[in-house]
């Protein structure tokens, strides 16, 4: 990973989508998730930025959360455990 | 007499969590223990595939149990979410719970796993009896299959 | 399979209820489990004898069983009742209910232990830490030693 | 037992004060469950009738119910299981 790298952790249909549990993303510039998720997610998770929860680091965040080099942002779809 | 949040991969064993939340002091145990279902919205079904985001699914199963105990005269909680691949009849899911009385105890162990279905981040994968697999979170929903 | 009432000396096998409760099509197993505390309105205590009607009471605990099985949407039921000595921590009641949902199998597994504890003729004497005994149906009530 | 006896069944406390939990009646003539719970046990029960719940062979009855020969008959108190 280089200084840029984020980890980005896929779960349930969206890692069916994804074709992967988890991909590393070199981000050229700085961007909040939402302006990664319109950039790099968006096409291959075809569900709109409202159907996600993200996590960075384990804990919640909003869409609004600027990404930072090293971050492992957890893209979660609804929950449906039990 | 210890509280203990768990998301494991092996089965669960209730005797275990029992002993957990034995107290001298508690007269009440409520436990609720899920279990997969041999058919779902009328489909038939073989098991379930359970996916999760571990180590934050363990976090918020501690957060649950720390809230009913704020919330709820109860004494010590145990809650075990397993996931992979589950047969039906297997165990998913336990909440279990020790309290004085009985009432504290049931209303926690219902708060508790009305939680955990709704807040802790685990998906599951329905296995159809026709062979084909389904996420219940899917988008398009029934009848989809990817 | 199959719904259990018993009234019993024998110490209480919950794994052995989760057994008879246990079906493909229920994925809610509701469990009450009653133990003996330590104390009773803040005096210590060392157990507590169960005297019964045992006849009476097993096909009381059958009756509140069958009305569950009519009043919520439960597949089975296995209520059981141990009498006798029992030291503080045994389990002395077991409520287990299984249902295709949780909402049922809680409503019913508390409606089940609330009519088992004050409709079924089994009466508790506290062993009081201080050497003294007590029934707790007795009509001079609390500090009364017969 | 004769042909007119009747078992009566005590528990708990009232067990305590019968010095018993079973004893056998004669009654010389027929007579209710009240009748008999006035000439025969309320001195030794010390509550009065309405304490107690009654069972005939195993079936709750009122006070009002006959006693006849062979019936087992408990006088229970309010009950405190669970």
């Amino acid at each position: 990973m280089t200084n840029n790298g984020i980890t980005v952790l896929f779960f349930s249909f969206a890692a069916d989508r994804m074709n992967a549990r988890e991909k590393i993303y070199e981000l050229p510039e700085p961007l909040s998730i939402q302006e990664f998720f319109q950039q790099y997610l968006s096409t291959g998770l075809r569900e709109p930025l409202e159907s996600w929860l993200f996590s960075v680091n384990e804990e919640w965040v909003d869409p609004q959360y600027n990404l930072r080099p090293g971050d492992a942002l957890a893209v979660v779809p609804p929950v449906s455990g039990g | 007499m210890v509280d203990y949040y768990l998301i494991t991969e092996d089965s669960i064993d209730i005797t275990e969590a029992l002993t957990m939340i034995d107290d001298p002091a508690t007269g009440a145990q409520a436990i609720f223990l899920g279990t997969v279902r041999d058919e779902y919205e009328g489909r038939k079904s073989l098991g379930l595939y359970y996916d999760a985001y571990p180590t934050m699914a363990q976090t918020h199963l501690k957060k649950i149990g720390e809230a009913m105990k704020q919330e709820f005269a109860i004494s010590h909680v145990v809650i075990i979410h397993r996931i992979g691949e589950l047969p039906v009849g297997a165990a998913s899911v336990l909440v279990a719970v020790s309290a004085a009385h009985r009432e504290a105890a049931f209303a926690a162990a219902k708060a508790g796993i009305d939680r955990v279905k709704s807040e802790v981040p685990i998906w599951k994968k329905e296995h159809w009896a026709d062979g084909s697999s389904e996420w219940h979170d899917h988008p398009d929903h029934s009848g989809n299959v990817e």
